[in-house]
């Protein structure tokens, strides 16, 4: 069963090559068939890698498919080569299964679109460069999917390209934004391969990990500190965030797709698979923790003012970004890797519940101030939304509390300020996700025009989510003791966690996690629902002097984009427009001018001062001359 | 006999000479003469040095050398009048269609 | 050392004497009368008509261009010359592609028209 | 002497002795033809004279390396680069049928100045003596000037002749006057002898560092490195975007091939001396090379600011001066022919469509991926190479450079290598967001116009290039080991 990992590649290949080349002829139907097909068979075979590596001795649940030999220059050698186990067999579940639900529902969301048959090429293709990413077995093979990865997500965030509005500006601009932030992380990864076959001589994660032993701490320390980057690029951490609430530009399947199975959580995957370097790098992996844990608070923050009801969702995808990136930090990594599970489960289905909201609501509105009271026109997006944020505020019983309070455990156990930092951010997550809630469903509604034109979406549109409703609701019981402990299953791939957390610590810090989500669910009842129905969520009272300039920057998130507008964009292209005016017209065109009147008045028959190009060239090609002369003559 | 580095201080002379009247000058015909002054001067610590290393890869050097300017300016020529059929002039200063 | 530039000193006195003697001679021996014919510049032939320094035919250019080109070659054949004694059938069949070469590239010149003056 | 030392090893050169045979049959074919049709045949003629040299070269791969008089040697490098630069010229060839009226009337001096380009490129990488090294560069400078002007109704081609012929020049008395130190410091034309006798303690050592930056000017001309740059745009601009394709790919692979292997034979115990100053060359280049693409407006400006960058990533490999970096570098060049010719056969067919004449601006390409859906589909691919994405072929050769640097000990160089990547990932994007991600501005005078097809040779251009792309980004180590580097 395991030689057939191959399979898993080359269903979504398939699907996008279909729909490129005969899509036009296959109608809608056919599209929507062909591309959710192939992904569904993905899922099977997961399925079957699932079952296959189960009937494996615990111990050693790990096999690699060697394809072909990819590279071999020298010494160097990559192979085109999957690696099956655990980790990468419980990611591919994810991203099969809960992209299939994604599959099925985008062909009812894109119904009647103009680019219908392009979008599931892209889909098919964002699917296949997220499952070359897990699966393969060398860092090489991950930087082409980690790079795949982000060019189907700039094709797809840049869907409507024609498109622009105030929240999002031209849309083809996120998308490129999006490629471009995330650039800056495949450099950090590039050069954390390079690093590592440096020094490990060896780019498959098997012979790197038996070689690490090799690494001096510095050096480890620099590779973390590299992949660190490379992973707050792709997912959204502090400082290289900017890019994700921006890419909801694209439709609402592909946020769902990028935020909940793909794409973010590609950073969180590499480090858990690159666990054995960051044990060797106690430093950047405190760092991570840091990192995510500060990106929790802060994307907490900003979504708590957002009145976009994607754009809320965009940041609690974020904050919970951060608490996996505290996980990975701290060393819990089958815990960041069960919340990552979760996460998709309940993070695909609000998205996919927005959806339908948007789908539902004349023009597609999303502001949260214009709805109110639409659990009477959409019950079901109601119920489905509330099991959603149920699960993402970390109420008792629904998967989010399960696996956040686990990374909480570990992160008592590693620096108390970084827990308290945690738990006041999952007080914020059940603010703004109940917020959210209470201000789009219940209450009254505050715009008469949107409430009476708002309609349920159709049966393909909600089906899907109940799936994943469910899988939301238990799938907390994943890593239940003694029953399905996913803690223990994915052992073999990241290793055992150095802590094992006494009893009674556990339930202690269980307590004040449901304390926590249950006092926020209730302030937020009390502001939101009980309270006056008008705001978009200020904070009343004396409290309101003391803490409405945080609010005003929390409200323009940070003014982080403001920050890298002023400081990293402004400059670079300042320093373009320098080097053609000042460098090459300025100084050279200067330069010429002084050479032109030393010859005045050595020679002094030159009349009057040109600015031709040849000479301007030519001094160039001279200054070079001296310079090197100077150089090698003088220096040398 | 006269040191090798006499010749060779003459030749780097002679080169900076047409090197600075490559960058002072207007005139692209003079610009070329110019540049077959800095050939000549490498000619000459050609030979120079061939002379003090007592073999004749140096001298060959030169011949070749000569060829190839010979074949340069021809090539140069043309050009040359191609572009004043284009623009009636041959100031470097007024070409500038291409630029930044 | 010096002895060495002893023949060209010589030579250049007497070069230098010969010049003298020449201009100086017939300066002191010969009668002197000026007129306008005198001072035409050439003293037999056609008269001027016309600024020398005019602007003449781009194909002076072109054939002066030829000229050139081939004209180096000469370069080349010079030192072949010199050595084709010593090296005998190695030389001559080194020179053989080097001929077929130019013989190529003057066939290509002539059957272009390059060399049709009209 | 023997004469059969004239014909011992002559096989060394034997893809120049057939190009060279072949460059006189043209020659003799197009004096002999009647009327238009026949610049067809020259053109079909041309390209059997370069397969001719592709099969002389297959012929003699993998043979043990054999020096002819002491002038050229046929190793693996020299092979390597040699089907390079074969590859630029079929595909220049091809490029150039039918491109502009001049074809028609002087085909046999067009066909026969890109052949000799090529000899003359391919002589450059196998030289083993400073004066065939010369020669070999001044064979195709001269030929590319002429080419570079032989648009000659249009004023910008003459001018970017007269600038690339005035500035090349000038460059060239710098590399000569750079041979000749060198060979005052060793004695020797010969690179190995230079080294010896260097080695060894003999010679004018105090001529050798003035020696080597001269050359550098020389080289740094040819592969256009900043601060000896300022000639490219304006010479790739206004040159025919055939020729400009061919020269893009052809000059760089052959004066990189002469660079490496006078570095690398002649002056290896000198590396100390000469890295450093490369490496701060290598970062100006990509450096000024990606900002100032960025500010381009034009297609071909840009390509050429990107080429200037390119030369800058090549350069690191020469900077780490190891036999796997020169390996990397032919690889390099091999991927960045089929890339950026690509990319140039591109903009001819957009050329052709929008009837402007030798250029394309940046914002006629607004919507081109609705009209031209293959061309633009093809473009993407090219920018996504050049910028480095994997799995295409251009990934690998920065991917090879950047590793046999960082095995060096140039990790510095590598990190500024990379930020710079990401860099230009921005402007070759900005290609890709302008055909698909917006609209013509007036989109009804552009949907009038009559559809062009792009003609069928450019077209066969293009189908290769992508295939080459894909597959060498699919199998780089089967190519990585045919491309040999110096001592392999």
């Amino acid at each position: 069963m395991l030689e057939l990992a191959w399979l898993i590649l080359v269903f979504p290949a398939l699907g996008a090559l279909v729909n490129l080349f005969v899509g036009d002829r296959l109608g809608e139907r056919g599209i929507h068939v062909v591309a959710s097909g192939m992904v569904v068979l993905s899922f099977v075979v997961s399925l079957g890698l699932f079952f296959g590596l189960a009937g494996l001795d615990e111990h050693h649940r790990t096999a690699t498919v060697h394809l072909w030999d990819w590279i071999t220059v020298g010494s160097f050698h990559a192979p085109a080569a999957l690696l099956i186990d655990p980790l990468s067999v419980t990611m591919a579940l994810v991203v099969t299964g809960v992209g299939a639900l994604i599959h099925i529902y985008a062909g009812g969301y894109m119904h009647g679109e103009q680019n219908f048959q392009r979008f599931f090429v892209y889909l098919n293709f964002f699917i296949l460069a997220m499952l070359v990413l897990i699966l393969s077995n060398n860092f090489v093979g991950m930087f082409v999917g980690w790079e795949g990865v982000g060019l189907a997500s700039y094709l797809l965030i840049g869907f409507y390209f024609d498109r622009h509005d105030e929240s999002y500006g031209h849309y083809a601009d996120a998308g490129k934004k999006a490629f471009l932030v995330n650039r800056i992380g495949d450099f950090g990864m590039l050069l954390a391969v390079f690093l590592i076959w440096t020094s490990v001589g060896s780019v498959v994660f098997e012979e790197v990990h038996h070689g690490a032993g090799a690494l001096t701490a510095g050096a480890a320390t620099a590779i973390c500190l590299l992949l660190l980057l490379a992973a707050t690029g792709k997912s959204a951490q502090l400082p290289l965030f900017v890019w994700l609430p921006d890419a909801m530009a694209g439709p609402t399947p592909v946020s769902a797709l990028i935020h909940a199975a793909t794409m973010v959580t590609a950073g969180i995957y590499m480090v858990a698979r690159t666990h054995f370097l960051w044990e060797l790098a106690p430093v950047a992996g405190g760092l991570a923790a840091w990192v995510g844990g500060l990106t929790a608070l802060m994307a907490a923050t900003i979504a708590l003012t957002q009145v976009d009801l994607k754009k809320i969702l965009a940041y609690s995808t974020i904050s919970q970004l951060g608490y996996m990136m505290l996980g990975v930090g701290v060393g819990a990594y089958a815990f960041a890797i069960f919340h990552l599970v979760t996460h998709a489960f309940f993070k695909a289905l609000l998205f996919l519940a927005a959806g339908n909201v948007m789908h539902g609501l004349p023009g597609g509105e999303l502001d949260i101030r214009k709805m109110g009271n639409l659990r009477a026109k959409m019950p079901t997006t109601f119920w489905l939304f509330l099991i959603g944020a149920s699960a993402l505020a970390g109420l008792p019983i629904f998967s989010g509390f399960f696996s956040k309070d686990g990374i909480l455990l570990h992160v008592a156990n590693f620096n108390i300020p970084l827990y308290l930092i945690g738990l006041f951010t999952a007080l914020l997550t059940a603010i703004y996700s109940f917020r959210a809630v209470f201000m789009a469903f219940l209450g009254e509604a505050r715009d008469q025009h949107v409430h009476d034109h708002a309609h349920e979406s159709p049966a393909v549109m909600t089906r899907p989510l109940w799936v994943l409703a469910f899988l939301a609701v238990v799938g907390g019981a994943l890593n239940l003791p003694v029953l399905l402990t996913m803690e223990h299953y994915l052992e073999a791939a990241v290793g055992a966690p150095a802590f094992h957390p006494n009893v009674t610590m556990e339930f202690v810090l269980l307590a004040v996690s449901a304390v926590v989500a249950v006092a926020g669910v209730g302030l937020a009842y009390g502001r939101y629902v009980k309270g006056p129905s008008t705001g978009v969520g200020r904070i009343s009272g004396g409290v309101a002097r003391l803490v409405s300039p945080l609010e005003l920057v929390a409200r323009n998130k940070w003014y982080v984009d403001e920050f890298y507008a002023a400081w990293i964009v402004g400059p670079l292209l300042g320093l373009s427009v320098w080097f053609n005016q000042v460098v090459d017209q300025g100084v050279v065109d200067r330069a010429v001018n002084l050479v032109g009147q030393v010859s005045l008045s050595l020679g002094g028959n030159l009349r009057k001062m040109h600015n031709g190009l040849v000479p301007t060239y030519a001094l160039s090609l001279f200054c070079g001359v001296v310079a090197l002369l100077l150089w090698f003559v003088i220096g040398g | 006999m006269v040191e090798t580095s006499y010749y060779l201080v003459l030749a780097a002379i002679i080169f900076t000479v047409g090197a600075t009247g490559v960058l002072l000058r207007r005139n692209a015909l003079i610009i070329f003469m110019c540049i077959e002054m800095m050939l000549n001067s490498v000619n000459l610590t050609l030979i120079a040095l061939a002379r003090q290393w007592g073999n004749l890869e140096g001298q060959i050097f030169v011949f070749m050398i000569m060829a190839v300017a010979a074949a340069e300016v021809a090539v140069g020529l043309a050009i040359l009048i191609a572009n004043v059929r284009h623009r009636q002039s041959i100031n470097i200063d007024e070409i500038n269609l291409l630029k930044w | 050392m010096a002895s060495d530039y002893l023949p060209l000193l010589i030579l250049i006195l007497l070069a230098a004497g010969f010049g003298v003697i020449a201009i100086g001679l017939p300066t002191l021996l010969g009668p002197r009368e000026r007129n306008n014919q005198k001072l035409e510049p050439y003293e037999s032939g056609i008269i001027p008509f016309s600024d020398a320094r005019r602007r003449f035919p781009v194909k002076y250019y072109l054939v002066a261009m030829l000229f050139l080109i081939f004209d180096i070659e000469v370069i080349f054949l010079y030192p072949w010359a010199a050595v084709l004694r010593d090296l005998r059938l190695f030389a001559l069949v080194a020179m053989i592609p080097f001929f077929i070469v130019l013989v190529v590239g003057f066939l290509y010149e002539w059957k272009k028209g390059a060399l049709d003056w009209d | 002497m023997d004469t059969a030392l004239l014909f011992d090893n002559a096989v060394v050169l034997l893809p120049e002795l057939v190009l060279a045979v072949g460059v006189m049959v043209l020659m003799m074919v197009d004096i002999g033809r009647r009327g238009q049709n026949g610049s067809q045949l020259l053109a079909g003629l041309s390209v059997a004279i370069l397969l001719l040299g592709i099969g002389a070269s297959v012929m003699i791969w993998g043979r043990a390396p054999v020096e002819y008089l002491d002038g050229a040697i046929s190793d693996g490098f020299a092979l390597s680069v040699r089907l390079v630069i074969l590859i630029a010229g079929v595909l220049g060839v091809l490029l150039s049928r039918n491109w502009f009226p001049a074809i028609e009337r002087q085909g046999g001096a067009f066909y026969s100045l890109h052949l000799l380009a090529v000899i003359g490129m391919m002589l450059m990488g196998t030289a083993t003596n400073l004066i065939v090294l010369f020669i070999a560069l001044e064979i195709f400078s001269l030929a590319l000037y002429i080419l570079s002007g032989f648009y000659r109704e249009n004023a910008r081609s003459i001018e970017a002749a007269m600038k690339y012929f005035l500035l090349g020049a000038f460059a060239s008395t710098f590399f000569v006057y750079g041979c000749a130190l060198l060979y005052g410091a060793g004695g020797s034309s010969k690179f190995t002898q230079i080294h010896e006798t260097l080695a060894t303690g003999g010679g004018n050592p105090s001529l050798v560092l003035p020696g080597i930056a001269l050359l550098l000017v020389g080289f740094g001309f040819k592969v256009s490195l900043v601060p000896f740059h300022m000639w490219t745009p304006d010479v790739y601009q206004g040159a025919p975007t055939p020729v400009t394709a061919f020269m893009s790919v052809g000059t760089k692979a052959a004066a990189f091939a002469g660079f490496f292997r006078l570095m690398m034979t002649a002056l290896p115990s000198f590396h100390d001396q000469w890295a450093m100053p490369l490496a701060i060359l290598a970062v100006l280049t990509m450096t000024v090379g990606n900002l100032t693409a960025l500010r381009q407006s034009s297609v071909k400006r840009m390509l050429a600011y990107s080429g200037i960058a390119h030369a800058g990533n090549i350069l690191i490999a020469l900077v780490a001066g190891t036999a796997a970096a020169s390996s990397a570098a032919a690889f390099y060049l091999f991927a960045y022919a089929f890339m950026n010719i690509g990319a140039f056969t591109v903009t001819i067919a957009l050329e052709r469509q929008y009837g402007n004449e030798n250029d394309v601006e940046q914002s006629r390409l607004a919507g081109a991926a609705e009209r031209f859906p293959v061309l633009a589909a093809a473009m993407a691919i090219f920018m996504l190479s050049l910028s480095g994405i994997p799995p295409l072929a251009g990934f690998f050769g920065k991917f090879l450079v950047f590793k046999a640097a960082v095995e060096a000990g140039w990790a510095w160089l590598v990190v500024i290598g990379v930020l710079n990547s990401a860099v230009s990932a921005y402007y070759y994007l900005r290609i890709v967001v302008a055909m698909y991600f917006q609209q013509p501005e007036q989109a009804g005078d552009e949907k009038e116009q009559p559809f062009v097809p792009a003609s069928r040779s450019s077209v066969f251009v293009v189908v290769v290039s992508v295939l080459a792309v894909v597959v060498i980004g699919l199998q780089p180590g089967l190519w990585a080991d045919l491309l040999r580097g110096l001592g392999q």
